[in-house]
């Protein structure tokens, strides 16, 4: 019997090189390369640069949907005439984990629903997205925020490493387009493929360690019954306000805009940069109140708006479990214990109850 | 009849600096030359702390060559520990130099003293009747500053200059691209060669009689070993034994001697030396053939000459800095740096002049003393005998006059 | 013409230099404003009243003062260039460990000089400060800014952010995490955080960020090999002359 | 993918949010010190007749070279043509703007903000309570329903100063005094001069302290308050405590803003953004949104 579904097909390992060297060809190719120690979604001018197996990059794929630094205007003062030199590129964003397709899934919902920004429309529609299915660390906590796997969400192609070849999973129109138009680097699925395929999602699934995934459940309510507890302040006390987990976050996404007059006047371009709840001048307005006046405030800010905040907004989880706000803190504050400790589970007890 | 003439700020220097006159019945009855910065403390600040703070520190005596301030503090502390960096770091530092003497000459050439000869108050206010000459300066500190950005981190005081080495150091295509650079200034440096070469120096002989710089074919080569013009050389460890400090009376930098005498550092010295000791890096003395001034020389105006020389073997320097560089690939960036107690030398050729460091460390690598013997406080004697010199020369001028020759020649000097 | 000047004081000039680094905005400024006291690139003695100010240098002597006051008189906006004029510099980090005669006698040898010192200061000791531009040097973007903003009769905009902002958003790795030193937490951003690009640990050149949690600083640092004491003394080489550990941040905990 | 984000992928580009109109300025009046009324009319006549707004609205007004700040809009939707907005100096922008007179251009857009449930409000009393600069988006209200008179029952209007000086609108306020349509109780932190003698009648003391003297029947009572932040805690407990309902007392916040549309976050007053979600929130929100009052 011929086995045959439409919405995936098989890329041999050795086709890979193939395929990122033509869309390189066709688009601007972004994947992620080693840099140091750690990882970074960079243009790629080499595909042998590009890393397949790595855990997390410093930043998220979002810096090339909404770059940490953008022109939104520059305008003429005198005739207040507002110029926009917003351009769009074609590119592939390739070899996103699951977490970061579920991390633009929630830029998406921000800024396509209510007031969509034409930028980012512009910029996403201009975008595909090439994912490719990874193995927790210690950080990763995917599974408890229901993101571990792409849900058919955003993406356009997903890769799922199955052994010899990638199982490719068809999201889109264009990611269908891609397939065709590299047909002869593909092949059908077989029966023994999706087997493959499964198991490997069940592999994933078994390669966390209960230890390092916090207990989401029910956890909006959580945080607000929990608002006052003294966790807060304990862990902020080590917080050193740095920005360091919103600036990686996949999800966040506040800004800040400024007018930087030229040297003649005679042009004006308004920034935006990315902020961070984490800074005092975040809350600050006019007769020096600060709304968020405490480190603790600040700290505990950030839970509140992943956890309770985007869940009202924009009806899902804030954090898609990526680990970076925990793996890149200087001061080593974890996401996961803090959430333990308000649930007031602390290791050692976590412990003895799964022993 | 007396007469006193003062010039209470130099301009186009990079200091501070006065000069007071006093003539009496037509002759000089008394001169004075006086640094008015304040002193920073730098023997004192640099006590209790980690040999690891020393170069940052040091760095900040002079935002203009801090390279070379960096530098000396840490052949010091090495010199202390008995640390011995690898070729591939000892390359990067010289080509550091490289930079820093492309920003440093030339900053000095175009923006303090270009201006003297050319009739105008500033080189800014140059720009608009030749620019090209205002541009050439800044490409050329450009030049210079991109180097030093490249390996150090910053423009000024770049923080990865470092005891044992560096924390990284640039790939091999950045390095290729200084290399396309520096041989792209090649041109200008030798256009700014003619250009003060045809300059119109006064005709002066300074009075002093020696001269001293470190024994190396070029300021972006180190040495540890001192010339002295009489045919005397020494070694870092002894030079406290002969140039001698003392408290001025009335600057803020000390005044120093050499064998009881005044005597002359810097780029005029340097090339003195290399002419003298036919050193001369062969496609400079190419260039330098052609000039219509000849070295050695005891016209302190030449310094400026002198330095545009200097420009020249600094840019041949980091064109071959880089061609061994890139053969040593890959190199590690640091080595390891042990502290222990004991007292370390450092000497280095600033651009304004033979610079010395020199440390005492506790077991734990803590500083507990520190001696800096700065270029400005050696030059400052020399510089008042210039212009005593200058000055009975001058008599017959106007006040005014007098003062416009006795700036111009400090300024050559670069204080 | 807007009258502009820029003075150092006891300083290392090095503000000076990158303000002379800012090649394409000078060109362009010299068409906008007179540039009517710049000691270090101009001469002449200008007595006038300036627009717009910027000083460089700590002040450490009755000369130094004397010419701040004056200056300070003469001049509409004044800005404090660099870190030395900002919070007195490096020469100023061991204000709080030794009397000024302690530090005369161990540089000079003696304690009776023929001028007047004092202890390196910032210019805010002294006369009121419009505005601030730390570093060490000075920052070319930020000068550049301010000059533009204040051309155009705006205030400058500078939010003190940690300087892990910066690095962070350069994708460098982070070298607390590494182990080695590093202040970008409690430093104040601003200059592209360019050293830890580099390896090397951000020095604090600039300062304090807002709210920075010195406390925690100091544990991470004594945590990457430091002593306490060494922590201390390197959290001060800039800011020795503000820094107190305690009760400088009653309003982050 | 999703049905959801094929749609919103397909859609067409929209008009850019952030692409404000051209606007000039008509007129300023210097109201107290540091405040300025400044009166807009846009460029181009259609954008006119085209904006409307809700009592409680904001704009995002472009400062030339200083930067885009949101104000509250103070005249009433009911007086159609003009945008009145009365700003303070107070920092970076403010100060620019005070500079500005007739003849100036500036950019506007908007209206964002949800305002006040006017709709709601209708066939109810009012009760109104300005403390300072909070009387700016009230007087939009203020002349909202005294231009509709009819749909709404008594209206009460509480406003406190710091003195007679700090007093804005001045003229339009004293001559609401007389109007049998609106009762108005006003009161002074400090009397001192005769000014302020005249303008209170004489009362010194905190808003608070009228809201006691207001005869309406608190059920049938919508109140709307606008003021310095701290002052919501007093007002509202003294509302609940004279009976007010929670749900039927609403407060206009005020956060940093720098989009006015919900994307750069700087607003977030709990899960809530102050320029989508409000800026006039129920008081019922407070038990929900900590940090908001
Ligand atoms: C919904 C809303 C309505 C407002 N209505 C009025 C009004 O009717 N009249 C009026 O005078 N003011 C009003 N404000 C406040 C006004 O926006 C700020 O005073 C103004 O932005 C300050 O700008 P600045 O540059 O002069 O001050 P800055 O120099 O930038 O700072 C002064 C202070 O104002 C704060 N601030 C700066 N930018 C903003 C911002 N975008 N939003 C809020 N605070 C900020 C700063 O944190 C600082 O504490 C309103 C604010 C909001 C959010
Ligand atoms: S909150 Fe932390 S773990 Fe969650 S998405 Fe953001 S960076 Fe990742
Ligand atoms: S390296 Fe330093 S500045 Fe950068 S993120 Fe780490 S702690 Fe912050
Ligand atoms: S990283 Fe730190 S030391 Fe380096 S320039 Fe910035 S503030 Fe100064």
């Amino acid at each position: 019997m011929e086995f045959h579904i439409d919405r995936a097909k098989v890329l041999p390992k050795a086709n890979l090189w193939e395929l990122l060297e033509g869309l390189k060809k066709r688009y601007k190719l972004i994947a992620p390369v080693k840099e140091g120690e750690k990882f970074a979604f960079r243009e790629i001018s080499d595909v042998s640069s590009v890393e397949l197996n790595y855990t997390r990059t410093i930043l998220p794929p979002k810096k090339f949907l909404l770059p940490y630094r953008r022109e939104r205007f520059s305008y003429d003062p005198e005739t207040m005439e507002f110029k926009s030199s917003f351009k769009a590129e074609e590119q592939v964003i390739f070899g996103i984990h699951s977490c970061d397709l579920h991390g633009i899934s929630i830029l998406d919902s921000i800024h396509l629903k209510e007031n969509p920004d034409p930028r980012y429309l512009e910029v996403r529609r201009k975008t595909i997205l090439i994912g490719i299915s990874c193995f927790p660390d210690e950080y990763c906590f995917c599974l408890s925020t229901g993101t571990a796997f792409p849900d058919g969400a955003n993406w356009d192609l997903f890769l799922t490493d199955v052994g010899p070849d990638y199982f490719v999973s068809i999201g889109s129109p264009k990611g269908d387009e891609i397939v065709l138009t590299f047909k002869h680097l593909f092949r059908e699925i077989e029966k023994e493929d999706l087997e493959l395929y499964k198991r490997s999602t069940a592999k994933k699934k078994r390669a966390f360690n209960e230890e390092n995934l916090p207990d989401l459940e029910r956890i909006s309510q959580l945080i607000e019954l929990e608002y006052d507890s003294p966790v807060w302040e304990e862990e902020a006390k080590r917080c050193l306000g740095c920005g360091t987990c919103t600036n990686t976050c996949p999800t966040c996404f506040c800004y800040t805009s400024v007018d930087v007059p030229d040297l003649t006047g005679k042009e004006v371009k308004r920034i935006e940069f990315i902020t961070s709840c984490q800074y005092p001048y975040y809350s600050l307005v006019a007769g020096e109140h600060y709304f968020k006046p405490t480190r603790t405030s600040r700290f505990r800010h950030r839970y509140y708006h992943k956890f309770v905040g985007y869940p009202y907004q924009i009806e899902k989880l804030g954090c898609v479990g990526c680990g970076r706000c925990t793996a890149e803190c200087p001061a080593g504050i974890s996401m996961v214990k803090t959430i333990k400790r308000l649930r007031g589970v602390d290791e050692k007890e976590l412990r003895e109850v799964t022993e | 009849m007396r007469k006193e003439l003062n010039i209470n700020h130099l301009t186009r220097v990079e200091g501070h600096g006065a000069v007071d006159i006093v003539i009496e019945n037509s002759r000089l009855s008394e001169i004075r030359l006086r640094f008015t910065e304040g002193p920073r403390f730098f023997e004192f600040i640099t006590r209790e702390r980690l040999y690891t703070e020393i170069p940052k520190i040091v760095s900040r005596i002079c935002g203009i060559c801090y390279v070379s301030h960096r530098l000396a503090s840490v052949f010091a502390v090495e010199d202390a520990f008995g640390v011995k960096v690898n070729r591939g770091i000892e390359l990067l530092r010289s080509l550091l130099t490289v930079g820093e003497y492309l920003e440093s000459h030339s900053l000095h050439l175009y923006f303090l003293a270009l201006p003297d000869y050319m009739g105008y108050p500033s080189t800014l206010l140059m720009a608009k009747d030749y620019p090209n000459v205002v541009k050439r300066g800044f490409k050329l500190k450009e030049a210079g500053n991109r180097i030093m950005k490249l390996i150090g981190g910053k423009t000024v005081h770049g923080e990865n200059i470092l005891v044992g080495g560096f924390a990284s150091i640039p790939s091999q295509e950045e390095l290729k691209k200084v290399r396309r650079e520096l041989l792209k200034v090649i041109p200008e440096i030798e256009a700014t060669l003619f250009l003060f070469d045809g300059l119109d120096y006064p005709d002066f002989t300074s009075p002093h009689t020696l001269e001293m710089c470190l024994n190396s074919p070029s300021p972006c080569l180190f040495s540890s070993e001192v010339w002295l013009s009489d045919g005397t050389t020494f070694t870092k460890k002894e030079y406290e034994l002969f140039v001698r400090e003392d408290v001025s009376p009335y600057s803020t930098a000390k005044v120093s001697r050499v064998k009881g005498e005044p005597f002359l550092i810097g780029p005029l010295a340097r090339v003195n030396r290399l002419f003298k000791e036919e050193e001369l890096h062969p496609k400079v003395s190419e260039a330098v053939k052609r000039l219509k001034n000849t070295f050695p020389s005891k016209n302190s105006h030449l310094a400026n000459l002198a330095r545009a020389v200097e420009l020249l073997d600094a840019a041949y320097r980091g064109v071959e800095l880089i061609e061994e560089l890139l053969s040593l690939y890959p190199f590690e960036p640091s080595v390891e740096v042990n502290p222990r107690a004991g007292t370390g030398f450092g000497v280095k050729e600033a651009p304004r002049g033979t610079l010395y460091h020199k440390y005492t460390f506790d077991s734990s690598g803590r500083c507990v003393g520190a001696n800096i013997i700065t270029p400005t406080a050696q030059l400052q004697s020399v510089i008042e005998e210039d212009l005593k010199a200058i000055v009975e020369e001058s008599l017959e001028a106007e006040g005014e006059e007098i003062k416009k020759r006795a700036e111009v020649l400090v300024r050559a000097y670069d204080p | 013409m807007v009258k502009v000047g820029i003075v150092g004081l006891t300083g290392c000039s090095g503000c000076q230099c990158e303000i002379l680094n800012c090649q394409d905005a000078l060109l362009k400024l010299l068409t906008l404003v007179d540039f009517a006291l710049f000691p270090l690139a101009k001469d002449g003695e200008f007595d006038g009243e300036l627009d717009l100010l910027f000083v460089e240098g700590s002040v450490s002597t009755f000369l130094d003062k004397e010419k701040l006051l004056k200056l300070r008189e003469k001049a509409k906006i004044l800005v404090a260039v660099g870190s030395c004029a900002c919070y007195g510099g490096v020469q100023a980090q061991r204000n709080d460990e030794a009397e000024l005669e302690q530090m005369i006698r161990e540089v000079y040898g003696k304690w009776e000089l023929p001028f007047e010192l004092f202890k390196p200061s910032p210019l805010s000791d002294f006369v009121e400060v419009d505005y601030f531009l730390p570093g060490c040097p000075v920052d070319k973007k930020q000068f550049v800014y301010t000059v533009a903003s204040l051309l155009n009769g705006v205030k400058p905009f500078f939010p003190k952010l940690p300087v892990c902002h910066e690095c962070k958003l350069s994708e460098n790795e982070c070298l607390l995490l590494k182990g080695v030193p590093c202040q970008g937490p409690v430093s104040y951003a601003g200059c592209g955080a360019p050293c830890t690009a580099k390896g090397v640990g951000c020095q604090g050149c600039r300062g304090d960020c807002d709210f920075p949690n010195h406390q925690e600083m100091l544990s991470l640092l004594t945590q990457r090999g430091l002593s306490y004491e060494d922590a201390v003394k390197f959290l001060k080489v800039f800011r020795g002359n503000s820094f107190k550990v305690r009760g400088l941040n009653e309003k982050g905990a | 993918m999703k049905k959801s984000l094929e749609k919103l992928l397909n859609k067409p580009l929209p008009a850019n949010p952030f692409l404000p109109l051209k606007a000039v300025i008509t007129d300023v009046e210097e109201l107290a010190p540091e405040h300025k009324k400044f009166t807009f009319s846009f460029l181009e006549p259609s954008a006119c007749e085209r904006w409307s707004h809700i009592p409680g609205q904001f704009v995002m007004l472009t400062v030339p070279k200083a930067g885009e700040i949101p104000i509250s809009i103070c005249s009433s939707p009911t007086r159609k043509g003009v945008i009145e907005l009365t700003v303070r100096k107070v920092g970076r922008k403010t100060e620019v703007l005070h500079k500005l007179g007739p003849g100036d251009l500036v950019a506007i857009r908007g209206p964002y903000g949800n305002g006040f449930p006017v709709e709601i409000m209708e066939g109810h009393n009012v009760l109104i309570i300005a403390g300072g600069l909070g009387i700016a988006p009230l007087r939009s209200l203020i002349w909202y329903i005294l231009d509709r008179r009819h749909l709404f029952k008594d209206v009460y209007l509480l406003y406190g100063t710091r003195n007679y000086e700090a007093v804005l609108y001045k003229d339009e306020l004293s001559r609401l005094k007389e109007r049998k349509d609106i009762k108005c109780l006003y009161i002074l932190d400090r009397v001192e001069t005769p000014e302020d003698e005249k303008w209170s009648s004489g009362r010194e003391g905190l808003i608070t302290e009228l809201i006691g003297e207001v005869e309406l029947e608190p059920s049938e009572t919508f109140v709307a308050v606008c003021g310095p932040p701290v002052a919501y805690k007093f007002i509202g407990k003294e509302l609940l405590k004279n009976g007010y309902p929670e749900s039927q007392i609403f407060v206009s916040l005020e956060r940093k803003m720098e989009c006015g549309i919900g994307k750069c976050g700087h607003c977030q007053i709990g899960y809530k953004f102050a320029c989508v979600d409000g800026p006039i929130f129920p008081l019922w929100d407070t038990k929900n949104l900590p940090e908001m009052i």
